[in-house]
């Protein structure tokens, strides 16, 4: 037992139900945070009434969710209507499984469990799984989230319902895309599929995708957000058109549900873009912090190091949902396949050309061609007139038709 | 058939009637109180004044006179030309408004009439925002006139139709006008209220909040009011009215112009007679007496279970030679009446039909009365049959076919136990049912009492109905003339009950719902006298 | 009906290309809310049970309140003006006719429903006697929703438990000239001299002895409702 | 590790079953479904063969059959979407009826 | 001035002019026997002829009312308005108390002329003398036959009543004359029709003043050429004036119309002049309907023209108010519109409501608590209620809007001075009730 | 194939057929216990014979994926609600994918689940709820020709079964020997990959003929597709391209030109109502 603890299948068991149980944790605070950085935003405190500085109101909250009656309504297709937060929560939760959280672990360090090994004898990865389509598994289980919302919002029954789960799915399908090709721009670079070895790349030559691909990296954020139906995407739940979106019926546990998948698939994504474009647990010039240190404090500190980029970034996710207004949904769509698509695929593209000269390690060959793509999108927007969208050119029609005969539109 | 042209507009109108009615019909708003069509004119309240077309004393031609003539007093002639959109007219309007409103206490938000005041409505429309006047206004005061109407003479116009109604309508010269000027005021003699048989209308007639209803009084704000217009069912004089209610409520009664009929006015008896429809003591709900216990069975299941009984009880009693019979109450509308008989002689062709009592009391009342009614023209009667319906009933009965008897020899016959079933329809608000009249219900053995107060039948009767007033459904009424009058629903029946004319649709086998036109459509085949019925002129849009 | 010459049709302003991508409007505002992040003095919010914000008296809207008159009556008149006003339908009133001489009615019941008022103000500004007037007064809370349910008794005792902090205003615009100040300037003009005018004259005034006295009896002086 | 053969019973199983849907459902869109069915079974016998022979000409085979399952899926749905909107049905029977 | 021989009031001043016996003894019931014998025609035609227009106020020539009745009447009635209600007027109160049978000699021709078979006489009810004085002249005249059946042997019959009103300034309208007469409440009625053709009990009526009969016997005795002699063309006949006020003789005098108000103040004929020396400030020339005039326009004529060019109403009953310097304009005004504001009969709005607010502005005035623009607002008043041509049923406030407007106006300066000098404090006027 | 093996196989055809045919949607029975009884024994059956067939390696997975993936099959084939229909379709290609794990396909595995789960299923989901919002309707109700369906299916089922067991049977020995080789192949191929690849993946033979012989692997797949199948990938770009447009094409609104609307019965009812031919 004391041995199958440090073996690598005991080890990520371990690793496994602990990164769920703080991932749980956190996704409680990560709901305080939002609040609280919601209420700095807007010159407010925020909440501090349970507990000191309301440290406790996560807590508050999840019992509210728990003893709240648990209720289905009548018209709702039950089966499903249950099903879907599960799946909803599940899918967002397995995708951690293949985040590498501290590089390699020597066991003999960890204290009393591997002091019968030898230093360097064993090796565990501080990895849940370690896949050979690493990259290919998380894209596969997030495309799975969207049936939670998709079911969730058709179950309901109800037509606020549906409209949000639609859009929800179309907003998915779309990012899905681009959110493919910047990654698939990592891979190219850094030759591999498995996480792991991006991020320990990225360690070892200290030099951090994200100065090679920045534009890709904004846009992997960018998609990270509508992926996790976050503000300025949040359309599947535009409260002000579709009173709570996908998740209207919901209530209890059930809408806890979502509320947790909602925050995990954040933590995910946010971990996702540290380890393919902000070096995962790597920091310079900490001695701790390098490929060699495989002590377990090492480790240690590179999963806080990790974690710690993972907070910075969701609280750029809470800054950017406090800042910025909502999409309109052709702007969304708009967005995606005439911005975001095509500036990643071009990136794609010159990651693969970049990669048949040799140069897909350079640096500044790397920026020339984030830089050109971005010149190209800007010169390609510039080209056009700006869009005249929904009611103006409707406006634009009348008064031609005007021009022409109003007593023929009349009649 | 004179033409006339107003304000450059030519305009058809009818032989003897004054300019302000042509101009009122042809959709002028004319601002005027004291005419009234009803009444004689006196032109005083100088409003309608109006520029004519006269020919010039020494030229002859035809221009426009300087002097302002009342509309209301020159009558039609061919080919006259007057206005009314001119600066002469509108300015004496205005000034008119200002004087009225000059010592008026503007206490709207306490005036009962508020929302159907003509003060309000012409100063709005004619008059000026502000009154110039800055000295104290003259109180007039408050004077309780006789037992129902209360009159407050600081809202008073001086219109005097008030006083012209009891003098040429009434005949019983109540009111008069006292003092001189600015001071001048409706009041009645020392010892002499306002207390005819007709003086609820001096309230309708005064186009002001200055008459007001004692039972009205303070009870709602019209605005709140919701109309419709019905025929009155007091007596069987059919009198076009208009029951304003509000939530579900019968607030008061109003007459409706019916120049067959009623003219403008309404009897008191009619005008508060109403006051049972809201009484407690109604049935609400049928019952169903099974061995000792009353059920209460549902409105839907009881077309079907009524026809099942009945349909049982002829197959066991049919062939010993026991009919159907059937009372049917002069209270009902046409409608009701023509659907139960179809129901009644569908369950037993031979069924014996007869016309429920109708209650008489004292001689009809005409008017005017008194020594100054000089009998040329009677203007309003009262009758003394107090049954909206018995011609109706009647002519139901003639087209039924069948056997149909008067009530005597039903309730006779029916005492030797001809009829085995029975179906009695009361509704008459005083009760009907007499000591010998209640001994008949010992002798059905299936007995059906429809009534809107409990009456001594209930006892004998298997099943109990409800039956509605008749604020509360809809139909028709033939009035003493054969006039056929449709009148409409205005409230739902109490909790419990039903639309009578529903519930008897339903069991005479038709489904959906019921409404007296749809209802006549199906009687109109058999009875012609309903294909069409009697609904009033229009009164024009601005007249009052 | 909007017509069509009435339509302007507007264009979108040119935008540069810098301004096309939209990222440096987009960090601009996310400066701005950052700003406000880290501005921790600028806080706002009223931390409520401990700190209260000072109101506005004349301009709140809080709880209603029925206005009493110079003799501690009910000044309500009872003219449905303001439940006739009411977007909410929260405001219940049946009349009666009033036990004083100087007005014809008052309410008998006079209920405002406070849930499902919308706190507009609709009714005050409908009131022709200023009688009911909203109060800075919002912390009004009930275990039932009956309880929610002001009549009038509660409304007085609103009234009395804040004309300290917003004192009745004088009525402007009323039939009633005796119902506002306490002894209005009464003149009737007395035309003649004739016996007839002089008896009515001294009736008239007779009547309003009357309503003195009959004030007196229904105990209407100050403090008292005088209605009840 | 199973052998070829019981995925290719397996294949042939959700093939035949695939059909048989196919011939018995009625919903324009089950059928669709019931081809995918088909090509599922189609994908796990080139697969279980791709075991047999140890290439990865059978798995290219699939990933081209998914391919042509996408492309499937794109037009029949749109076909579909078009014919619903005609007939304001999903039943194939509809559209039984030849018109020359 | 020529001389002039009294022809109305002749009998003034003789012992006994009320008796049958002396009226005869000096030429009286001579017109009525020539009358009978001419046809009603005729007599209408003479009557029309002298151009007899009618003294009660309007002036309408009384031939051509008279002219105005429907061929094919069967029931007449002829009115005789009595009812002198107009503040200084009494001259048919002097007729009637010394001469009554002049007058019941007028009303038997009169009657004659228009085929009446009933004739009123309307009295106001404040006249207790004339009424026992007219009503012993009837019975005497009853008595010898002269009334009745088939008066003078003629085949005429005339009933002649004498009647009290129950003391309103509004039946000295025609029509509220009628009204009254007919046991109602006194107020107008709307004309058309006419009372010549609906008037008394719905029949054909002719009302006439007291004077304008007074004047009939001596057009059918004299001639309507000896009628047109007297005076100016335009107004024809011997007419009575009364003076009253702070001159030296104030009465009833008569005279054909050529006299000037001056004269008419100062001749010792007359007025005799102001008492005390005082000055005259304002006369209101015609009762005071017809309006004002100030110190400056005495010189006007009291014809049925004259008046017209000063302002004023007309003629209305030639009875003057002579008002000297001492008087507060203010008062003057204040107590016209009251005057008005108590009379009006409360039936047309204008005059109902305009009249008692006249009166309310000028009550304030005269308490001092006016303000400048009352001045206007008065004014305006006055013409919203109409003046000529009227807006109400009757003259009544023609009436009261004449002498209100002239006194403003041609008394504006004095008005606006006393405004000004009055207590600042008291111009405020107390605002309980606005609206 | 053992006769044995073979007729157990053709025993669980008859009962899963019978089963099938019970199962399918009929509004004249209700749930039928009795089908789903006769097919689990079918599916008993079918487990016998893979026991029966089965090398040493069949582990208790391929079993627990091979019954997951029929029975959903079942349900997408008999379940009234085309809803559900299309999620156990999902469970289907999840237990595919997971078959394809088994026999090291994983990048086929992520292709399946990314590409037929995630995308064209939720186009599946998403036009059956567009287009049949309102419970179970009368067309999933029936079914056509039940019988000859199932009769259809399970002899095809049969054929192909008898067929590929005979054949594989005679082949067994070959691809044996050849498996075997290529394992030994790849151990002694020098790994050529990129630095950091697992050590247990090797790199691809030059025309990918020869694969190592753990295949699946991204890399291997990657090679093979980009240089041996070079243009059937082509033509599956192209073959998707036209997909594309051809979709577009279909799906466009076809927006009417001004006043030629009243030309037209409005849309809805346009195809509702066949007009008389």
């Amino acid at each position: 037992m004391k041995d199958f603890l440090v073996t690598q299948f005991g080890f990520s068991l371990v690793l496994a139900a602990l990164v769920f149980a703080v991932i749980q944790g956190a996704v409680a605070y990560c709901i305080y945070y939002e609040r609280k950085i919601a209420a700095w935003t807007q010159d407010r405190y925020g909440p501090n009434r349970a507990g000191p500085l309301g440290l406790l109101q996560p807590i508050a909250d999840g019992l509210k969710f728990v003893f709240k009656e648990d209720y289905i309504p009548g018209h709702v297709d039950k089966v499903l209507f249950v099903l879907a937060p599960g799946i909803m929560f599940v899918v967002c939760g397995i995708g951690f499984l293949i985040l590498p959280w501290g590089g390699q672990l020597d066991a003999s360090t960890i204290p009393w469990l591997g002091s019968h090994l030898q230093p360097g004898e064993r090796m565990l990865s501080v990895q849940v799984v370690s896949l050979n389509v690493g990259i290919l598994y998380l894209l596969a289980v997030m495309s799975m989230s969207v049936y939670g919302v998709v079911l969730g919002g058709w179950s309901s029954n109800n037509k606020y319902s549906f409209y949000g789960a639609m859009r929800a799915c179309a907003q998915m399908l779309a990012y899905e895309i681009p959110m493919g090709l910047t990654i698939l721009v990592v891979v190219l670079t850094m030759g591999t599929l498995r996480l792991e070895e991006i991020a320990a790349e990225q360690a070892a030559s200290g030099v951090w995708n994200v100065f090679r691909h920045p534009l890709a990296a904004l846009i992997l954020f960018i998609t990270a957000l509508a992926e996790a139906n976050r503000a300025p995407f949040d359309l599947a739940e535009a409260e002000q058109e579709l009173v709570g979106g996908y998740h209207t019926e919901y209530g209890a546990l059930k809408f806890g549900l979502f509320f947790l998948g909602e925050y995990a698939s954040m933590i995910t994504t946010s971990a996702l873009v540290v380890v393919l474009f902000l070096g995962g647990w790597h920091v310079w010039f900490v001695p701790a912090l390098t490929m060699e240190a495989t002590s377990i404090w090492a480790v240690l500190a590179k999963m806080t190091v990790m974690a710690g980029k993972v907070a910075i970034l969701i609280f750029v996710y809470m800054w950017v949902r406090w800042s910025l207004p909502r999409f309109r949904f052709d702007q969304l769509m708009r967005l995606a396949w005439k911005s975001l698509v095509p500036m990643s695929l071009g990136l794609f593209a010159a990651a693969a050309g970049l990669l048949y000269f040799g140069l897909h390690r350079s640096i500044p060959a790397c920026l020339a061609v984030n830089a050109v793509v971005l010149a190209g999108a800007v010169a390609v927007a510039s080209r056009g007139r700006t869009p005249i969208t929904g009611r103006q050119a409707n406006l634009r029609r009348r008064t031609d038709m005007n021009d022409v005969s109003l007593a023929e539109v009349r009649t | 058939m004179p033409k006339l042209i107003i304000d450059n507009q030519e305009v058809q109108s009818r032989e003897g009637i004054p300019v302000l009615q042509a101009a009122l019909e042809a959709g002028w708003d004319v601002p005027h109180y004291c005419y009234h069509p009803g009444l004689s004119i006196v032109a005083s309240c100088r409003l309608c004044l109006m520029e004519m077309k006269m020919p010039n004393p020494k030229t002859g031609e035809l221009s426009w006179a300087p002097k302002l003539v009342p509309s209301c007093q020159t009558p039609v002639k061919e080919g006259m030309e007057v206005r009314f959109d001119s600066p002469a007219v509108r300015d004496n309007q205005k000034d008119c408004m200002e004087y009225f409103l000059l010592n008026h206490p503007l206490d709207c938000p306490v005036c009962d009439q508020a929302g159907e005041c003509y003060l309000q409505d012409y100063s709005y429309k004619f008059g000026h925002a502000e009154s110039r006047m800055i000295d104290p206004k003259l109180k007039n005061p408050k004077k309780d006139i006789g037992p129902k109407t209360l009159l407050y003479q600081d809202r008073c116009v001086m219109c005097t139709r008030c006083v012209r109604f009891t003098h040429e309508v009434s005949g019983t010269h109540e009111l008069c006008v006292i003092n001189r000027g600015s001071r001048a005021e409706i009041d009645v003699f020392p010892g002499f209220p306002l207390d005819n048989p007709l003086q609820g209308n001096v309230v309708d007639v005064c186009p002001v909040g200055s008459l007001l209803d004692k039972d009205f009084l303070f009870k709602r704000r019209v605005w709140e009011l919701r109309s419709a217009e019905s025929i009155c069912p007091g007596c069987a004089a059919g009198c076009a009215i208009r029951i304003d209610h509000a939530d579900e409520t019968v607030i008061r009664l109003k007459p409706r112009f019916n120049p067959e009929v009623n003219d403008w006015w309404m009897c008191d008896e009619g005008r508060f007679g109403w006051k049972y429809v809201h009484d407690p003591k109604r049935i609400t709900a049928p019952m169903v007496r099974r061995g000792m216990d009353t059920l209460r069975p549902e409105w839907s299941e009881l077309p079907r279970m009524l026809r099942f009984r009945f349909e049982e009880h002829m197959q066991e009693e049919g062939g010993k030679g026991r009919r159907v019979g059937a009372v049917l109450s002069p209270f009902m509308s046409c409608e009701e009446a023509w659907l139960l008989a179809k129901f009644v002689r569908e369950v037993d062709p031979q069924a014996v039909l007869a016309a429920g009592p109708t209650p008489y009391e004292g001689e009809d009342q005409k008017f005017p009365s008194g020594v100054n009614g000089d009998g040329s023209k009677v203007k309003f009667t009262i009758l003394k049959e107090k049954a909206p319906n018995r011609r109706g009933v009647e002519m139901v009965l003639a087209a039924a076919g069948g056997e149909v008897v008067d009530f005597a020899a039903f309730a006779a016959r029916a005492m030797k136990g001809e009829f085995s079933a029975g179906w009695i329809v009361g509704g008459h608000p005083k009760g009907w049912v007499d000591a010998n009249t209640a001994k008949i219900g010992a002798h059905f053995r299936l007995l059906v009492v429809a009534d809107i107060f409990p009456n001594p039948l209930i006892e004998a009767a298997a099943i109990v109905l409800p039956t509605c007033g008749w604020a509360e459904r809809e139909g028709s009424f033939v009035n003493a003339d054969g006039l056929v009058q449709p009148f409409s629903r205005a409230i739902q029946p109490p909790e419990g009950a039903r639309r009578d004319e529903q519930f008897l649709f339903e069991l005479a086998g038709y489904v959906g719902l019921a409404s007296g036109e749809r209802i006549r459509e199906l009687m109109a085949e058999r009875i012609p006298a309903f294909v069409s019925v009697y609904e009033p002129p229009a009164v024009p849009e601005h007249a009052h | 009906m909007i017509r069509d010459e009435d339509i302007l049709s507007i264009e979108a302003p040119t935008l540069s290309a810098g301004e096309r991508l939209f990222l440096p409007a987009i960090l601009g505002g996310m400066k701005t809310t950052l700003r406000h992040m880290f501005a921790l003095k600028q806080r706002r919010t009223v931390q409520y049970p401990e700190e209260k914000r000072k109101l506005r008296v004349e301009n709140y809207r809080g709880v209603h309140r029925l206005n009493r008159d110079h003799d501690g009556r009910v000044a309500c008149v009872a003219c449905y003006m303001c439940s006739t006003a009411c977007p909410a339908h929260c405001i219940h009133i049946e009349a009666g006719e009033s036990p004083w001489p100087d007005r014809e009615k008052y309410p008998v019941k006079f209920d405002i429903d406070e849930l499902r008022c919308i706190y507009c103000g609709m009714c005050e500004e409908a009131c022709p006697v200023d009688a009911i007037e909203l109060t800075p007064d919002y912390s009004l809370v009930g275990r039932t929703r009956d309880e929610m349910i002001l009549g009038k008794e509660e409304l007085l005792a609103v009234f009395d438990a804040t004309r300290q902090i917003k004192p009745r205003k004088d009525p402007h615009i009323t039939g009633y000239p005796n119902s506002g100040r306490p002894e209005a300037a009464r003149v009737d003009v007395v035309l003649s001299g004739t016996a007839e005018e002089a008896q009515n004259h001294a009736a008239r005034e007779g009547d309003s002895a009357a309503g003195r006295a009959a004030r007196a009896a229904h105990g209407g002086g100050p403090g008292g409702d005088g209605s009840a | 590790m199973p052998g070829t053969t019981e995925y290719v019973i397996l294949g042939a199983c959700l093939f035949a079953l695939g059909m048989a849907g196919f011939f018995a459902r009625r919903n324009l869109i089950v059928m669709f479904l019931c081809t995918e069915i088909m090509f599922q079974g189609v994908v796990l016998t080139v697969v279980g063969f791709s075991q047999l022979w140890v290439n990865l000409d059978g798995q290219a085979y699939a990933l081209f059959l998914l391919v042509i399952a996408a492309v499937e899926a794109g037009l029949a749905l749109g076909l579909v979407v078009l014919l619903y909107r005609r007939r304001g049905t999903l039943d194939a029977e509809a559209w039984s009826v030849m018109r020359g | 001035m020529a001389s002039y021989e009294p022809i109305l009031l002749r009998n003034r001043g003789v012992e006994g002019s009320r008796t049958l016996k002396v009226y005869e003894s000096r030429g009286g019931y001579q017109a009525v026997r020539k009358a009978l014998k001419m046809t009603p025609e005729a007599v209408v035609e003479e009557v029309k002829k002298a151009n007899l227009r009618g003294r009660g106020g309007a002036g309408f020539p009384a031939g051509m009312k008279w002219s105005f009745l429907p061929k094919d009447r069967k029931v007449t009635y002829l009115c005789v308005n009595g009812d002198e209600s107009e503040p200084p007027t009494f001259s048919n109160r002097v007729l009637m108390e010394h001469d009554p049978h002049q007058l019941i000699e007028g009303v038997i021709i009169a009657a004659y002329a228009v085929q009446a078979q009933v004739a009123y006489i309307y009295l106001r009810v404040e006249f207790h003398e004339p009424f026992h004085i007219l009503q012993r002249a009837v019975d005497e005249a009853y008595a010898k036959g002269y009334l009745g059946r088939k008066v003078f042997g003629s085949d005429f019959s005339v009933d002649v009543y004498v009647h009290r009103g129950a003391g309103a300034y509004v039946c000295g309208e025609e029509t509220g004359l009628i009204e009254s007469l007919e046991g109602k409440r006194g107020w107008p009625r709307i004309k058309p029709p006419f009372p010549a053709i609906e008037g008394l009990f719905r029949k054909p009526t002719i009302v006439n003043n007291v004077e304008t009969l007074c004047n009939v016997p001596h057009i059918i005795e004299r001639g309507a050429s000896w009628f047109t002699g007297v005076g100016p063309s335009h107004s024809t006949g011997p007419k009575l004036f009364c003076v009253s006020g702070p001159v030296k003789r104030p009465g009833c005098y008569e005279w054909s119309m050529d006299i000037t108000v001056k004269e008419l103040i100062e001749d010792p004929r007359f007025g005799g002049g102001m008492r005390d020396g005082k000055k005259v400030k304002c006369v209101l020339p015609g009762g005071i309907s017809m309006g004002a005039l100030s110190a400056s326009e005495l010189h006007m004529k009291m014809d049925f023209e004259d008046p017209r060019k000063f302002g004023l109403l007309g003629l209305g009953t030639a009875a003057a108010v002579v008002l000297d310097e001492s008087i507060d304009i203010r008062i003057v005004l204040r107590n016209l519109a009251r005057f008005y504001a108590m009379e009006s009969c409360g039936q047309c709005t204008q005059c109902r409501e305009g009249t008692s607010w006249m009166h309310k502005i000028a009550e304030r005035i005269a308490r001092g608590a006016g303000r400048l623009e009352d001045l206007d607002l008065i004014l305006q008043t006055a013409r919203n209620m109409g003046m000529m041509p009227g807006l109400s049923i009757c003259g009544l406030p023609d009436g009261a809007t004449y002498p209100i407007e002239t006194v403003v106006k041609k008394f504006r300066g004095e008005l606006e001075e006393r405004i000004r000098a009055q207590f600042p404090e008291k111009t405020e006027v107390s605002l309980a009730v606005v609206g | 194939m053992t006769p044995a093996a073979l007729y157990t196989l053709y025993a669980a055809f008859v009962l899963g057929g019978t089963g099938l045919y019970f199962l399918l949607p009929n509004p004249d029975r209700g749930k039928s216990l009795a089908g789903a009884a006769v097919g689990a024994l079918g599916l008993v059956a079918l487990i016998v014979a893979w026991a029966l067939v089965g090398e040493a390696g069949t582990g208790a997975a391929f079993y627990v994926l091979g019954l997951v993936a029929l029975l959903c099959t079942v349900r997408v084939i008999t379940h009234p609600k085309p809803v559900y229909s299309a999620l156990y379709f999902v469970l289907t290609v999840l237990a595919v994918a997971a078959l394809c794990v088994l026999q090291g396909a994983e990048f086929l595995a992520a292709a399946l689940v990314i590409i037929y789960a995630g995308a064209i299923l939720v186009t599946y989901v998403f036009v059956i709820m567009l287009a049949q919002q309102s419970g179970p309707s009368s067309v999933d109700r029936r079914s056509r020709e039940p019988f000859l369906s199932v009769c259809a299916g399970f002899v095809t089922m049969a054929v192909i079964t008898a067929h590929a067991s005979k054949a594989l049977e005679s082949n067994d020995q070959a691809a044996g020997l050849t498996r075997a080789e290529a394992r030994l192949a790849s151990v002694v191929t020098e790994s050529g990959a990129p630095a950091g690849l697992a050590e247990d993946e090797a790199k691809p033979s030059d025309d990918g003929a020869n694969p190592p012989a753990v295949a699946g692997n991204a890399m291997a797949m990657g090679g093979a597709v980009m240089t041996r199948y070079m243009v059937a990938l082509q033509l599956s770009g192209l073959l998707l391209l036209i997909a594309m447009v051809g979709a577009v094409a279909m799906s466009r609104k076809r927006v009417p030109q001004e006043g030629a609307v009243a030309l037209r019965a409005p849309l809805g009812q346009a195809g509702r109502e066949v007009p008389p031919y």
